[in-house]
């Protein structure tokens, strides 16, 4: 640590002389432990020492021994993420304290500018986030420093810049107010060093078995800087153990390829190049770190106008999934009778492939059933090349064998689906690999055990008692980005550092190394996985270091030039696994499918992941909290879904408390009647039931524990699903709130869903064409006659507009997570939300038609659709929302007066309303979450979509000082940017060439409520669908 | 005996016309308030924590604006000195000066150097530096003669209907780029400003916009 | 007249002959006969307003009503020039695509201002007219005549400067007048 | 009782009208003493009581404003799509009360309803007040209040304007306008009565207070000439006014696009429907006031009657606005018009909706019956009613076009919090305050007008007194 790092102003552990020599003017404003809360104090509250978090400013003069957070941080070339130097911190005031003026405002300069840096101009940096392993390659939009805004990376092979909501929620978790900030020994703080010392004692101790006693339990991970370490670790206590666990265990799909292919393998799956597609229970349309990219691939083969035409998605599945919901077919099915009709299907097709003769099913299925596997199969082999069956997560390694086997048949090997090595360190993160711990922490043959999974206490399933077990190790670590249950059951508990706050790296599904790089110093001095391995070994090199010295192989010519190249794509070039051809070991399948029994019958119980929370390491996320569920609305909350059937059966309806109990554990779940989900089943999500740190939130009355905690009811053996579940109505009601009350159109025509052959036979979206002339006047776009005379925009250089594609939106609701994030959209909590005062721009409606038994689900992005004779703007008294020149529908916060006539007059209802001060209470680690370039509302102002104003200013103004026009997908709006099915485009109209014009003229183009001729410049494409005519 | 004796007629009718008088003297007053220097916090003296003499750097030595504010011409926000850029000089020049003690302090240190801001504008507002500089747009324009400045003070009133007004007509106001830093640039001698603005706006291509989305966002 | 106060070293006021009458009739005649004799500035009082009590007094047409129509003009085409220089002509926006400038949306106020303008020229111009407020006159010297707002139907006769008013304090109770008196306006 | 009220009848009176405008032998003299008792006599201890009532309402007021100020409309129930609920609705509602005074001051003094004379005062001072509560709302539903004058027209340092296309700035306009020409209308009328109260008062401080206000007024006939003259030019005014005020406030909905809302039927309908409220509040208060103040012998059954008859006729005019409403909405075969009236009927707020129409359709049919007509109790409960019916059809229209309207997934519920109601009922206090200390402080009939009325009565032919009943 010879070279200096870059002092932080307000970091009182790097003031070096005092008292000093020149009374400073301002020193007191410099003084550490200022409390937050007054702008002067911004940004400074958090840089503080452990001692000093403890015990304030009394233990200050013996800080200066201690190590100085960010003294791990990379030498060169760090400075300009410094986001202390707070030039950054005056301007980001800019967006923060929104109408109100301050006599002086301080203003300060960098005391050294970091090169390349430009104040006032955002950077974009490449780094990569991860999800149950598996990395994705994002953009991170930093602003002097502090980084406000996640976007895919477009250079990743696997995000081509989209990415699903929960990555871009990163950011409420790095900012996040409630992470822990002090290394803990049974409560006690200690220092990051004192930890050091303590376990350097202990690996001495540990050494002389050759570490027999000491174990690790991590999360899955694909970053080969931990494979590495681990490697080193494993090096020096040969007899350690590594354990991995998740609740979102992947094990299915390395055991199945195991099972049929001899060795656990990763499979792709290339659905663009599908005709037809079985999805088993796999929601491959959930836009993960893993299924971004299928997204896209799905979404190209739902235009009409490709080369290949529609492609037709079967699902069979317990639930109602987003993917569900895409489907032209759907069965709903009980998971624990999946391997049947996997088994069944394959039995059908053997009928006329060899390849899989000899398969039987153990039960006959059903009539439905039966009518669906003879429809599929028939199609399936009528498509040979071009099919694919999709086995999903919660299924069984056999249900995967079988559909791989089923693949092989139909040729799809090679084309639809390839395999490469598992790009994952850890194939197998659940059972197998937990078992093996808990024994061991039974037969207490653990001494040291660091923990670096998230929150296993958490997550672990019923059946085991974890904390009890901890409570007998010694010395167990825990590295956790908050104090949660885990950290107060063992005795070593670290603060984690942020992916954002640290070096690393990672993997995507298809191998390719993401350099993982820090955004920001460690706001609360976190500790990375990396360090914490680093610590049981001899040497001290530092995670930076380590991580170059592991990738200087990659490089081809000069590392260090190559190695900046990496970081500023975001991706390692040439590391892709490369495809393995396995070949199919049939009779394996055959006789481990002679096996399987046909399931108990009983009502099941189905775990799913949470959409938002996942296996609930977003539980204190408040975005995400926030989000509406894409299928359910439901906020801040889970349910037991059930089908309609037995609601009725069982006099159940939404918010009953049902008693769920499966092998004699039970759980309390609010009810959630779902359209389209099985009636022999009840999917509950876990995750929830966690304490909430009020999140920020406004509303005083918000509950503490939100949620309800499922995990109970989990057992290691059976994951994702068991039969036997008793459901039992408690009498009593709970409060879910939604943020759509109302499911269905009424017949109105808004969301128009029309089938193929329909369209092939009149493209025009049904009854909704204007007319295209009155009397010999051409009328344009879906204009109708009026008596205003038309504004002119011709004039302007640009008509901006954007157009839905109804029929790619599969409502994963990333864009609503880009658009808070982007728009400094405020969270309300959750009873604001059940009083109808969200505040996300985007409104992703969801409407069922057809019998709620089976009924087909439409997605709808609804926002601002800038209507050029916009019925908002009219009545509104002061002018605080009118038309710019270019057609944008402009809400100008500073003039708004707050009358919600505007609101009223909306046929849309897409305004938004600040009916409290939302933002009032923001901490100072959370206002640096804001976005610099775009106002904060304060209350009583109306705010609505934009159209990404700010990005529009700031293109048109870089591009009007290079006298240029601005190109075509130059810019993007924030939600256009993450969408995974490019369902949104945003452009000039007048450039006939944009993707948007070409929607605007495409004929599956409607405008919503077009008959009150608001003559919106947001335009949607209807939903086209492809049923098979057998299954009509 | 009367109940109101005779000069309470002049009195009455005094204090009626006074009551109706007052309510629009005092929004005349206010009218008047908002628009004075004192209203728009103009051609007021800030005190910086540093005594730094624009008079001198800028018209004495003859500086560019951009030397210091390197990237007005990139940037929203004009930059303001890192104080390397101070040391760059001062580590030859007045090293020694006790004027300068606090900018090494702050330089070793490495802390930033408080100023106080002259130029406020509400957080609402997002202005643009670069693409007024590089549109003909001089700083003279706005912040007036910095030359002659002691202390730096705000010149314009800032408010929206002076934003307005140039963007309404922005020709007088341009100049040929190349003097954009000039404090003292004037349309060489019989020139006529308007058709010089004109031909400027022309070549530089400038049209400004006064729809709401320019500034507010 | 209030002028008369300063110049004057010492100023005289005005005299007013008071007599009572029993209805508004008897008031009425006596004002004619009054007004026969010479007697040119009288007036009624009534706690109402008279039948022919205009005439009576000889008054003509009101001036009101031209008050009120140049007020309520004044607001029409204020009102709506108003609306159009600020929402036309200083800056016309597009606002909903509708025209800047939109003459059926402009009428409720125009309509408004209007009725304003007119109703406080009326009010004010009252006001004027009748030299109100006035709290003092020099009727009110005379403590019976509280009850001219009341009950009582008083006649009032102003003389000219100088003279003593016998003639008309004879006349006034010729005519059934009581409680005739005197009363001189107090230049205090 | 109105057999008593008939004995009473012995004074001149109408041919063709059944009770007399004025109970017993009057002349000036005795109407300056009882019509002005109430003022010299010390309030009684049932004025105490209802002030001290309506003190409290008040004070809720100043609660609920201030918890509005501090919380912001959050502390309303008010949502999206919801935008506008409770505030609007009293706005509306006040306002419409607010017509009844310059209706009768105005209107039916241009027809020399002989009649008004005795209620005009009291329904004027009803004006004025219910528009002091009904102003409230506007400035109170803001969500930021403190900006509010970006609504007038001055000349900013942003040279921004407001936007005349508005019809809420039409409403401003409107309301100030009607406010203020009330106030002056009024005060003209009063400046006589106060003289009368200056000279007749024993008490010398009363004698200033009044002469104060009273200007000077010494019932001049050159004076009389110019005010009569002024005074109907102000009541012609007043009534194209009374109508444009409440048509501006249906604009607010008329011109907007939303189904319910969106109708053009709306101006007549809300001026009806105003009208009738207005009358119904004048009746709620008359028939307590001219008991306890003792006016019965100016404001006679035959006034009451002739109330209930327009209250009926109003009635019936309401009546056929929500007839129209419903077979326009059927007529226009518009799905989202249809939709909303059978929401109004099934839908959650049904329940005000049929209130609705019990109170403002069914009740003023008793009207149609003499007995009705001249029945006390029965015509102050009935008056209650409509009062309350009036209030849910402002409600109706506002929030259930507002919450369910063009997209299904955006349609949500109202449901006001305390605030909401606290706010409703501190204007009734508020106004109740008002009129309390209007009827302690200022005759509450036209003093000289009822004189001049008395005066015509009395060069009346013989009367024609028509014993009915006992």
């Amino acid at each position: 640590m010879t070279t200096p790092r870059f002092p932080l102003p307000v970091l009182g552990s790097s003031a070096p002389v005092d008292p000093p020599a020149v009374e400073l003017p301002d020193e007191a404003s410099f003084a550490p432990g200022r409390t937050p809360g007054s702008e002067h104090g911004y940004g400074r509250s958090y840089w503080r020492s452990v001692e000093e978090q403890l015990h304030g400013d009394a233990a200050l003069p013996g800080r200066d021994q201690e190590f100085p957070p960010g003294a791990f941080d990379a030498p060169k070339g760090f400075a300009r993420r410094d986001f202390l130097q707070l030039m950054g911190a005056s301007v980001a005031l800019a967006g923060l304290t929104a109408c109100t003026e301050k006599p002086v405002e301080k203003i300060l300069a960098y005391t050294k500018t970091p090169e390349g840096m430009v104040p006032g101009n955002p950077f974009h940096y490449a780094t990569a986030l991860v999800q149950d392993g598996i990395g994705l390659g994002v953009l991170s939009t930093s602003w002097e420093g502090r980084p406000v805004k996640v976007e895919g990376n477009p250079t990743h092979p696997v995000s081509r810049g989209s990415t699903g909501p929960q990555v871009q929620a990163e950011l409420a978790c790095l900012y996040d107010p409630f992470r822990a900030r002090v290394l803990k020994e049974r409560g006690a703080g200690r220092s990051w060093r004192g930890f050091r010392e303590a376990m350097r004692g202990r690996a001495g101790a540990l050494e002389k078995d050759g570490g027999a006693r000491l174990r690790f339990l991590s999360g899955p991970s694909s970053s080969p800087l931990i494979g590495s370490l681990r490697q080193a670790i494993a090096q020096r206590f040969p007899k350690a153990r590594f354990h991995a666990w998740s609740a979102t265990p992947r094990d299915s799909v390395y055991d199945g390829t195991a099972l049929a292919f001899g060795r656990p393998l990763e499979p792709h799956y290339l659905v663009e190049k599908a005709d037809v597609l079985v999805s088993l229970d796999a929601d491959f349309l959930e836009a993960r770190n893993d299924t971004v990219d299928l997204n896209l691939g799905f979404a190209n083969r739902r235009e009409p106008h490709h080369p290949r035409g529609l492609n037709r998605l079967y699902v069979v599945e317990p639930r109602f999934s987003i993917t569900g919901g895409m489907a032209d077919h759907r069965l709903k099915l009980r998971s624990a009778d999946m391997e049947g009709f996997a088994l069944s299907l394959a039995a059908e097709l053997g009928k006329t492939l060899p390849g899989l003769s000899g398969f039987r099913s153990p039960a006959p299925l059903g009539g439905e059933a039966a009518k669906f596997v003879a429809a599929v199969g028939k199609d399936l082999a009528s498509k040979r090349g071009a099919a694919l069956v999709i086995p999903g997560e919660r299924q069984t390694a056999l249900t995967h064998a079988v559909a791989h086997a089923i693949n092989a048949a139909l040729g799809a090997i090679g084309t639809t689906v390839t395999f490469t090595e598992p790009a994952v360190l850890d194939t197998s993160t659940g059972r197998s690999s937990w078992q093996a711990l808990v024994d061991d922490l039974r037969a207490g043959k653990v001494d040291t055990l660091v923990i670096t999974a998230w929150n296993p206490v958490f997550t672990a399933p019923g059946d085991v008692d974890l904390p009890t077990l901890l409570a007998k190790v010694p010395n167990a670590v825990y590295l956790g980005l908050h104090d949660d249950e885990t950290s107060r059951v063992v005795n070593w508990f670290l603060p984690a550092a942020h992916p954002f706050e640290s070096w690393g790296d990672a993997r995507s599904r298809e191998g390719t190394v993401s350099i993982v790089q820090p955004l920001i110093q460690p706001l609360f001095g976190g500790i990375s996985e990396a360090e914490l391995l680093g610590a049981f070994l001899a040497d001290e090199a530092k995670p930076y270091d380590r991580l170059k010295a592991l990738h200087a192989a990659h490089a081809k010519t000069d590392f260090d030039s190559e190695w900046e190249v990496w970081l500023s794509n975001g991706v390692v070039p040439g590391t892709a696994s490369a495809a393995v051809t396995p070949s199919l070991q049939g009779d394996r399948v055959r006789t481990a499918a002679g096996q399987a029994r046909p399931a108990p019958a009983g009502l099941e119980l189905d775990l799913v992941h949470d959409y938002k929370i996942l296996d609930g390491r977003y539980s204190l996320n408040s975005w995400l909290q926030e989000l509406p569920d894409p299928i359910t609305k439901v906020t801040w909350d889970n349910v037991a879904q059930v089908g309609p059937g037995l609601a009725k059966k069982m006099g159940v309806a939404n918010g009953d408390l049902l008693l769920l109990t499966v092998s004699g554990r039970s759980v309390e779940v609010p009810a959630w009647v779902q359209p389209g989900h099985s009636d022999d089943a009840v999917t509950v999500s876990f995750g929830y039931g966690r304490r909430q740190n009020t999140l920020g939130v406004k509303d005083a009355d918000e509950p503490v524990v939100v949620g309800h905690d499922v995990y109970p009811l989990r057992t290691a053996a059976a994951p994702w699903f068991a039969t036997g579940l008793e459901l039992k109505k408690t009498g009593r009601k709970y409060t879910i709130c939604t943020t759509q009350v109302h499911n269905v159109t009424e017949g109105r025509p808004i969301a128009l869903m029309q089938s193929v052959e329909e369209f092939e036979k009149h493209p025009e979206a049904p009854d909704v064409r204007p007319p295209v002339k009155l009397g010999n006047k051409e009328l344009e776009g879906s204009a109708l006659p009026s008596v205003q005379p038309a504004i002119d925009y011709s004039k302007q250089q640009y008509k901006w507009a954007m157009s839905v594609d109804m029929s790619r939106c599969t409502g994963c609701s990333a864009c609503v997570m880009a658009c808070q994030a982007e728009n400094n959209i405020p969270v309300v909590g959750k009873y604001q939300v059940g009083r109808g005062r969200e505040m996300q721009w985007i409104r992703m409606d969801r409407y069922y038609s057809g019998p709620a038994e089976s009924p087909e689900m439409v997605t709808q992005p609804m926002f601002c659709q800038h209507c050029e004779t916009a019925p908002c703007e009219y009545v509104c008294p002061v002018n605080a929302t009118v038309h710019s020149d270019e057609g944008l529908n402009d809400m100008v916060y500073n003039r708004c007066i707050g009358t919600r006539y505007c609101s009223n007059n909306c046929p849309y209802k897409v305004r938004h309303f600040n009916y409290l001060h939302w933002t009032q209470d923001k901490t100072q680690v959370e206002k640096m979450l804001m976005n610099p370039d775009v106002t904060v509302r304060a209350r009583g102002v109306m705010e609505k979509c934009t159209y990404c104003v700010q990005r529009i200013e700031r293109t048109r103004i870089v591009a009007r000082i290079e006298n240029r026009a601005i190109g075509d997908g130059e810019l993007k709006t924030a939600c256009q940017q993450v969408c995974p099915t490019n369902a949104l485009t945003f452009g000039s109209l007048h450039d006939p060439k944009t993707q948007v014009s070409q929607r605007h003229a495409d004929p599956r183009r409607f405008d919503v409520l077009h008959e009150l001729n608001t003559r919106p410049r947001t335009v949607y494409l209807t939903k086209i669908k492809n049923p098979n005519p057998e299954l009509g | 005996m009367p109940l109101f004796p005779r000069w309470t007629n002049t009195v009455s009718r005094l204090s009626g016309v006074l009551l109706l008088a007052l309510p629009a003297v005092a929004i005349a007053g206010l009218m008047i308030v908002v628009r004075s220097t004192w209203g728009t916090k103009q051609e007021r003296d800030i005190v910086q924590p540093i005594e730094f003499d624009h008079r001198h750097h800028v018209g004495d030595e003859g500086i560019d604006c951009r030397y210091c504010h390197y990237t007005v011409e990139k940037s929203p926000y004009p930059g303001l000195p890192a104080t390397t850029i101070c040391m760059s000089c001062h580590a030859q020049v007045w090293n020694k000066s006790p004027l300068l003690g606090l900018v090494r302090e702050y330089y070793f240190k490495d802390r930033p150097i408080p100023w106080n801001s002259v130029h406020n504008l509400p957080d609402f507002v997002y202005f643009n530096h670069a693409i007024h500089v590089n549109k003909g747009v001089g700083c003279v324009t706005c912040h007036g003669r910095v030359d002659q400045m002691a202390l730096i003070q705000q010149q314009a009133p800032l408010s929206m209907g002076w934003c307005v007004s140039c963007h309404r007509n922005p020709e007088p106001q341009l100049r040929p780029v190349e003097f954009i830093t000039s404090m003292t640039w004037q349309p060489a001698p019989g020139v006529d400003r308007e058709k010089l603005g004109a031909q400027l706006a022309q070549q530089y291509n400038v049209h400004t916009r006064t729809s709401c989305d320019a500034c507010h966002r | 007249m209030e002028h008369a106060a300063e110049h004057h070293a010492a100023p005289v006021g005005k005299t007013f002959v008071l007599a009572r009458f029993e209805t508004g009739e008897a008031l009425v005649d006596a004002c004619y006969k009054v007004r026969e004799k010479g007697f040119q500035h009288i007036d009624t009082h009534s706690p109402y307003p008279l039948h022919g009590g205009d005439e009576a007094l000889g008054l003509g047409r009101s001036r009101v009503p031209r008050i009120a129509l140049s007020g309520g003009l004044t607001g029409m085409f204020g009102g709506y020039l108003m609306m159009v220089y600020m929402n036309s002509v200083n800056w016309p926006l597009n606002v909903g695509g509708r025209p800047p400038h939109a003459p059926p949306s402009f009428i409720p106020i125009t309509f408004e201002t209007t009725v304003l303008l007119a109703s406080l020229s009326i009010f004010f111009g009252l006001l004027a007219l009748m030299r109100l407020p006035q709290p003092y006159h020099a009727v009110f010297e005379s403590e019976a005549f509280r009850s001219a707002v009341n009950d009582g139907f008083w006649l009032s006769v102003a003389l000219p400067p100088g003279g003593d008013g016998k003639d008309a304090s004879a006349l006034l109770s010729q005519l059934g007048g009581r409680e005739v008196s005197t009363v001189q306006e107090d230049m205090r | 009782m109105a057999a008593a009220e008939h004995a009473a009848a012995a004074s001149p009176a109408d041919a063709l009208d059944s009770y007399p405008l004025m109970v017993g032998k009057q002349d000036n003299t005795t109407l300056t003493g009882n019509l002005l008792a109430h003022v010299w006599a010390r309030p009684d201890k049932g004025w105490l009581l209802a002030f001290a009532i309506a003190m409290a309402g008040s004070g809720a007021l100043v609660l609920a404003i201030t918890v509005t100020l501090v919380e912001g409309i959050g502390a309303w129930g008010n949502n999206i799509p919801v935008g506008w609920a409770f505030d609007i609705t009293n706005f509306v509602w006040w306002i419409g009360i607010g017509h009844a005074g310059t209706l009768i001051s105005a209107i039916l003094f241009l027809f020399q309803q002989r009649w008004r004379t005795a209620i005009n005062r009291f329904s004027e001072a009803m004006t004025i007040f219910a528009v002091m509560c009904a102003g409230l709302f506007p400035l109170l539903h803001t969500g930021r209040p403190w900006f509010a004058y970006f609504m007038f027209p001055y000349p900013s340092t942003l040279e921004m304007w407001p936007q005349f296309k508005s019809p809420l700035i039409w409403d401003v306009f409107a309301v100030s306008t009607y406010f203020t020409v009330s106030l002056l209308f009024w005060y003209l009328g009063l400046i006589p009565d106060l003289a009368s109260l200056r000279d007749a008062s024993k008490s010398p401080i009363q004698r200033k207070v009044y002469g104060i206000f009273a200007l000077g007024w010494r019932g001049s006939g050159r004076h009389w000439h110019n005010y009569k003259v002024g005074y109907l030019l102000l009541a012609g005014l007043s009534t194209p006014l009374v109508v444009s005020v409440h048509t501006i406030v249906s604009f607010d909905f008329a011109v907007s696009l939303i189904p319910g809302w969106h109708t053009t039927i709306f101006p007549p309908y809300f001026v009806a429907g105003a009208v009738f409220s207005g009358f119904a509040m004048v009746m709620s208060w008359m028939v307590p006031a001219r008991h306890f103040l003792g006016l019965k012998h100016v404001i006679t059954m035959r006034h009451l009657e002739n109330m209930n008859k327009i209250i009926l006729a109003t009635g019936m005019l309401v009546s056929y606005g929500y007839l129209m409403e419903h077979w326009i909405a059927w007529y226009s075969g518009n799905q989202f018009e249809w939709f909303v009236f059978f929401n109004r009927a099934t839908g959650p707020y049904r329940g005000v909706y049929y209130l609705m129409l019990f109170c403002n359709v069914l009740t003023p049919q008793i009207f149609w019956f003499k007995w009705a007509r001249t029945n006390i109790p029965l015509m102050f409960i009935a008056s209650i009613f409509v009062n309350i019916g009036m209030w849910c059809e402002r409600f109706v229209i506002i929030v259930t076009s507002l919450h369910r309207d063009f997209l299904p997934a955006a349609w949500d519920m109202y449901y006001p919090t305390w605030v909401d109601i606290t706010l409703f009922l501190g204007t009734i206090g508020f106004f109740s305050t008002l009129f309390l200390l209007f009827l302690k402080f200022i005759p509450a009939v036209a003093v000289s007008e009822v004189k001049e009325l008395n005066e015509e009565l009395q060069h009346r032919p013989a009367p024609v007194t028509v014993v009915t009943g006992a």
